[in-house]
């Protein structure tokens, strides 16, 4: 049957919208609760890091890329200390790569637990929403103890740490892992296998594997799509090649591989495979080693540039760094994941209704911080 | 009511020079005046209920500041609404924009005018007043549309599309659902309907059980009757998880997106208003109403029996299992059990004030609608009318064809005469 | 019959989350709500101890200075990644003492204007290590509100940035001292000036020689603040 | 494959459209003649050999100043075949740099070449839907540029200088 074709409505959704996480507007093409395009439009959290970025030293700019991701400010960092340790040739304390490995994971956990309560208020359950605050919460408390910010730590310098690790900080991070492996379960109850929320997310906004890389996707939207690409397996940096855990891959369980409900789980699997990684790590950690002995006193890389790249929460973090042989960054890139992440969204999204453009939005799990930068 | 109401006003010295006539206006306009108050109180207490509801859910403590236990935060807020800026939006249409609320509001204000809520406290005793309350309380739907479409808003009108959608739909199930105690029972009036709730059930008609003869218990196809009315009412009253006419995620705040101040809070007078009556409403048809649990003293203690059993057999299995269960309840169980098998006059005072017990059926049920708003996703637009078309309806059908059977079966009616 | 089961499954996995609610509901009493001007969340106890100073807290909440320990070498303002601290000084008279350190260093220059516009600060610590004295550091008190701040002397655009009177002033110098000082420097330059002068008005009178010290006029400025920099 | 290979493959498959190859650096990468973007990502995509299914990046840089060029590099990543390589164009021409898209390759390039257009007004002809992403349409000049000058105003509203 032919599709009556009725006017259709432009609506706009954003810059002022509860679910558009952040300033984001998106411009729908809607005909009636059906949306046939969407165009993105960004911009509005621009905060000029490229070009800050070419007018402040080297460690000033950590402070900026925590900033940009907002929720994965030690991911950010990191990705962004190894950049400028590998174009200086630093080599590294192993205590200082072990604590690293334990806060980006940290972070990672954190990072998903608010991609997942979102998730679930923009599907409309706002109960989640406020569990998974609760255990972000007490990672931010470690985070605390340690940098002595709850949000924007400025704690992974180049070549070292900013300070070390507090006693009684290896304790209380077990003691969160026993508590966070019940919580999980508990998410699995309300939400995971909950019918409405299976209703609203499987088999809606399906990625196909091929769509995903050829957009740049990365992270758990692309894993969840069913490719097996993980940077901290496949291009082990850091010193993740000595743990042991799992990639985990959408399996369609609900639907169709690379629907909302995979990049969903994938989220929550994601974290007790992080809690994984930071047990071995805080079991394997170096009791002995001073976390700034390979600060540099000056930092002028030397003429050259690099890529280097990290799996953030959202995916795939590169900074290209061009140095003159300055203590000012030339040029200073950074691919952010949700940048790419976002742009899939006509294209999984037209379609669709709004509802599901929603959920859609909410399963990308973008950080505006990050694409406006 | 409203006769008895006006005959006991003239008897008094003072009154008596009133006519007949003038009474009885008197005495409606002060039974409206007592129902709009019961209104406002009713969201006062149910928001501040909802707050605290939705904040024990999610391991918060909701309002604490204003008042004991923060409870004058709702007074403060209504406050705060009455004091706010009146705010048109300049290309809104301002006729159509400031009736929208009161239309939705009357609607469900009056709805109450058929609610008996005790013996003999009905407003307005009609033998139509299921029929009533039911077809009233869609009207509130044209005040949807109507403030949707007024506000010159996309989100607004797709709220009101949706809602007329949701609402026109679920009207089906609702009344199919309710048809089927009619068809049980015989009749319309809501005291009637009680009334023959009275007495202890009889499981397949003939064997007691140790329930009330509510028609919740009266049989498995008025069971299934009462759970399709609570989802299919969920969705009159707009609640989560079919609360898509306001999807705050979605479409901002949907109808009301646009409004702020006093009208914003007549929205939300109405809402509770709307809960209350749909609560009200299952307490009647499905719960027996005014009626006590223990409807005699022989069904008194042989309800409080059965209960002692099962609260015992609740504490043996259960408290077994779960480390931290509340022995609250069943110690207050227990004791009443014990207190109403001493003392036979307490259990027939408990039997008595209607008022109370049809408050802790409506507010069992209210309670209900907010533990389903704060544990459930949101459905999407099709999935709400597939659920409704498909799979309400249809059970729904076959339900009252069941009743007819059923009712066949035990011989309350009979296919030859 | 994946219709039945569709009903089936939705109602049990329905159940299933709201035990999960009526669980936390009748265990209400593990909220995590905290009542914040009754009840404070504890800040972590991390006193790092830099040097003989032990109480230093890696809680960054406030910057702070101890004026009396800064020597004024502007280390930490060329740190700061967003500007937000503005230091100026002034010379100290030779053989003039103004006291030392808390770690023993002899001062040199007067502190005459140290603020830290707390808007613009982004808490990000960099500025508290390459302070040679260990003055400038975070404290963990996260309390704006007291505007125990003194008023300062401000332009007008940083007057409008100090609509919160959030720019925080540490100098302690009064300012009747600094106008005092930036007077004697004046004053000294009036003099070596007008010495200039009246040479090259007697080198002109002597005659002959071209009026060479134009190099010296140019190195004579008016503006005290010019000097302060030295 | 390493990026030494990948090159020598690139060299005896296009010639000189192929200009130098720089090893030593931390992420090697490959200039070429930008006349020929648009021949050889495709073949790097399409080749069975090289298989470059993702671009990771693409970003625009400013060498500064008059003879120094502006230019594009792009960071090719493959997932089946887990290697990289860098492909770099540079312009000579500062006032109106021009390119050829290759969003039909890789969408990733759809808006990262909106970004470069964006911060250092190289214009790619070809692409659907090409203006700013991240500024305002309207806005005068290319700021990521090294000979930016930053505008007073912008519609009225005083632009924020640095201290």
């Amino acid at each position: 049957m032919a599709r009556l074709h009725a006017e259709e409505m432009v609506l706009n959704m954003g810059p002022q919208h509860p679910s558009t996480h952040g300033v984001l507007r998106l411009k729908l093409r809607t005909d009636g609760e059906i949306v046939s395009h969407i165009e993105p439009v960004i911009g509005y959290l621009h905060r000029c890091f490229e070009k800050h970025g070419e007018n402040i030293e080297y460690p000033m700019v950590t402070p900026f890329t925590d900033r940009c991701d907002y929720l994965a400010s030690m991911n950010n960092a990191h990705g962004y200390a190894m950049a400028v340790e590998k174009l200086m040739d630093i080599e590294l304390p192993e205590r200082v790569e072990y604590l690293r490995i334990i806060f980006a994971e940290f972070q990672r956990i954190a990072s998903h637990l608010v991609a997942v309560g979102a998730f679930g208020l923009d599907v409309g359950a706002i109960t989640p929403f406020l569990y998974c605050f609760r255990e972000r919460e007490s990672i931010l408390d470690l985070f605390e103890m340690a940098s002595g910010a709850r949000l924007l730590y400025n704690y992974v310098w180049i070549g070292g740490l900013a300070h070390d690790i507090p006693p009684g900080f290896v304790e209380k991070a077990y003691e969160f892992l026993d508590y966070f492996d019940e919580r999980i379960r508990e998410y699995d109850r309300i939400l995971t296998g909950n019918k409405i929320f299976i209703e609203r997310s499987a088999d809606v906004g399906v990625m196909p594997a091929e769509v995903a890389i050829n957009y740049g996707v990365t992270g758990p939207c692309l894993r969840a799509s069913g490719v097996n690409h993980d940077l901290r397996r496949a291009q082990p940096y850091s010193i993740y090649d000595r743990f042991e855990f799992d990639t985990v891959v959408g399996k369609g369980e609900m639907g169709t591989v690379g629907d909302c409900w995979d990049r969903y789980n994938v989220r929550v699997l994601e974290m007790a495979q992080s809690a994984r990684i930071i047990r071995q790590a805080l079991e394997q950690l170096p009791t002995e080693g001073d976390v700034k002995s390979a600060v540099p006193k000056k930092i002028r890389p030397p003429k050259g540039e690099i890529y280097s790249r990290s799996e953030n929460p959202r995916g795939e973090l590169g900074y290209y760094i061009i140095s003159d042989g300055s203590s000012v960054p030339f040029r200073l890139k950074m691919r952010s994941p949700a940048f790419c992440n976002l742009s899939v969204i006509n294209e999984i999204g037209a379609g669709w209704m709004i509802s599901d453009v929603i959920a859609i939005l909410g399963s990308l799990d973008i950080v505006l911080g990050e694409i406006d930068r | 009511m409203i006769d008895a109401f006006a005959s006991w006003m003239l008897q008094f010295g003072a009154l008596s020079w009133l006519g007949t006539t003038p009474a009885t206006i008197l005495a409606m306009s002060l039974v409206a005046v007592a129902i709009f108050i019961f209104v406002a109180l009713n969201a006062l207490v149910l928001v501040y209920v909802e707050r605290k509801v939705s904040a024990f859910m999610q391991v918060r403590l909701g309002p604490m500041r204003v008042g004991p236990m923060g409870t004058l935060q709702t007074v403060a807020d209504a406050l705060k609404l009455l004091l706010k800026e009146d705010i048109i939006p300049r290309f809104a249409d301002p006729i159509l924009f400031r009736v929208g609320p009161w239309i939705i509001l009357l609607a469900s204000f009056v709805a109450f005018a058929a609610v008996p809520f005790s013996p003999g406290w009905v407003p307005a005793d009609m033998s139509i007043g299921l029929f009533y309350v039911v077809s009233i309380s869609s009207v509130v739907v044209i005040g949807i549309v109507m403030s949707g479409w007024a506000s010159n808003n996309k989100w607004s009108l797709y709220g009101a599309m949706r809602s007329a959608a949701q609402i026109v739909s679920y009207e089906i199930p609702v009344g199919l659902s309710l048809l089927a105690a009619v068809a049980v029972v015989g009749t319309l009036n809501l005291q009637e309907i009680i009334a023959a709730q009275a007495g202890v059930g009889n499981l397949f008609h003939w064997i007691p059980i140790p329930f009330p003869n509510w028609y919740i218990f009266h049989s498995p196809f008025l069971f299934l009757a009462g759970c399709i009315y609570l989802i299919a009412a969920t969705a009159e009253v707009n609640r989560t998880p079919f609360d898509i006419p306001e999807s705050e995620s979605e479409l901002v705040a949907g109808f009301m997106t646009e409004y702020s101040g006093i009208r914003w809070a007549l929205f939300f007078l109405s809402e509770y208003a709307n809960a209350a009556v749909v609560a009200l409403l299952t307490a009647i048809v499905f719960l027996g109403g005014w009626q006590s649990p223990f409807a005699d003293l022989a069904g008194a203690r042989f309800g409080m029996i059965s209960l002692t059993v099962l609260a015992l057999i609740w504490t043996i299995f259960v408290k077994y299992k779960v480390k931290r269960l509340s022995i609250y309840p069943i110690g207050t169980i227990l004791a009443l059990t014990v207190i109403a098998w001493l003392f036979p006059a307490f259990a027939i005072w408990l039997a008595t004030p209607g008022l109370v017990w049809i408050a802790i059926k409506g507010g069992v049920v209210i309670f209900l609608l907010m533990w389903f708003r704060w544990t459930f996703p949101r459905l999407r637009v099709d999935q709400l009318m597939y659920l409704s078309w498909k799979v309400l309806l249809p059970i729904a059908l076959i339900n009252l064809a069941g009743v007819a059977v059923w009712m066949w079966l035990t011989g309350a009616i009979s296919l030859v005469g | 019959m994946g219709y039945f089961k569709n009903i089936g499954d939705s109602i049990t996995t329905l159940i299933t989350g709201m035990k999960v609610t009526m669980g936390y509901f009748v265990r209400a009493k593990e909220h995590v709500t905290l009542q914040y001007p009754d009840e404070k969340w504890p800040n972590p106890e991390r006193n790092i101890g830099v040097g003989e100073l032990d109480t230093y807290n890696v809680i960054r909440s406030k910057l702070h200075v101890d004026i009396d320990d800064c020597i004024g070498c502007k280390k930490c303002e060329r740190a700061c990644p967003v500007n937000c601290i503005t230091i100026d000084t002034l010379k100290t008279d030779k053989g003039e003492d103004i006291g030392t350190t808390k770690l023993g260093t002899q001062k040199r220059l007067l502190v005459t204007r140290f603020t830290i516009d707390m808007t613009e600060c982004m808490y990000c610590d960099l500025c508290t290590f390459p302070c040679p004295e260990e003055c400038i550091y975070m404290t963990p008190d996260y309390r704006f509100e007291r505007g125990d701040n003194k008023e300062v002397q401000v332009t007008n655009v940083e007057r409008w940035r100090d609509r919160n009177n959030l720019i925080y002033e540490y100098s302690t110098v009064p300012k009747t001292e600094v106008d005092r000082r930036l007077q004697i420097i004046a004053d000294a330059e009036a003099v070596k000036a007008a010495a200039l002068e009246k040479a090259r008005v007697a080198a002109e009178a002597s005659a002959t020689a071209t009026p060479k010290p134009a190099e010296n006029r140019e190195i004579t400025p008016g503006s005290g603040e010019e000097q302060a920099h030295e | 494959m390493t990026e030494a290979e990948i090159y020598s493959l690139l060299s005896t498959e296009f010639g000189d459209k192929v200009v130098s190859f720089q090893g030593e650096e931390k992420t090697p990468f490959a200039v070429i003649q930008h006349q020929a973007i648009h021949e050889i990502m495709s073949f790097l995509k399409r080749d069975e050999r090289l298989k470059f299914d993702s671009l990771m990046s693409l970003s625009g840089f400013d060498l500064g100043g008059a003879e120094q060029p502006l230019g594009i590099i792009y960071h090719l990543y493959s997932m089946s075949l887990n290697h990289y390589f860098a492909v770099k164009v540079l312009f000579e021409d500062r006032e109106n740099p021009k390119l050829k898209t290759i969003n039909d390759l890789f969408r990733t390039a759809d808006w990262h070449e909106r970004e470069a257009y964006d911060m250092y007004g190289i214009t790619f002809e070809g692409h659907p839907d090409f203006h700013r992403i991240l500024l305002e349409d309207d806005w005068e000049g290319y700021p990521l540029r090294k000979d930016y000058v930053q505008a007073e105003f912008y519609r009225g509203m005083k632009i924020a200088k640095e201290k």
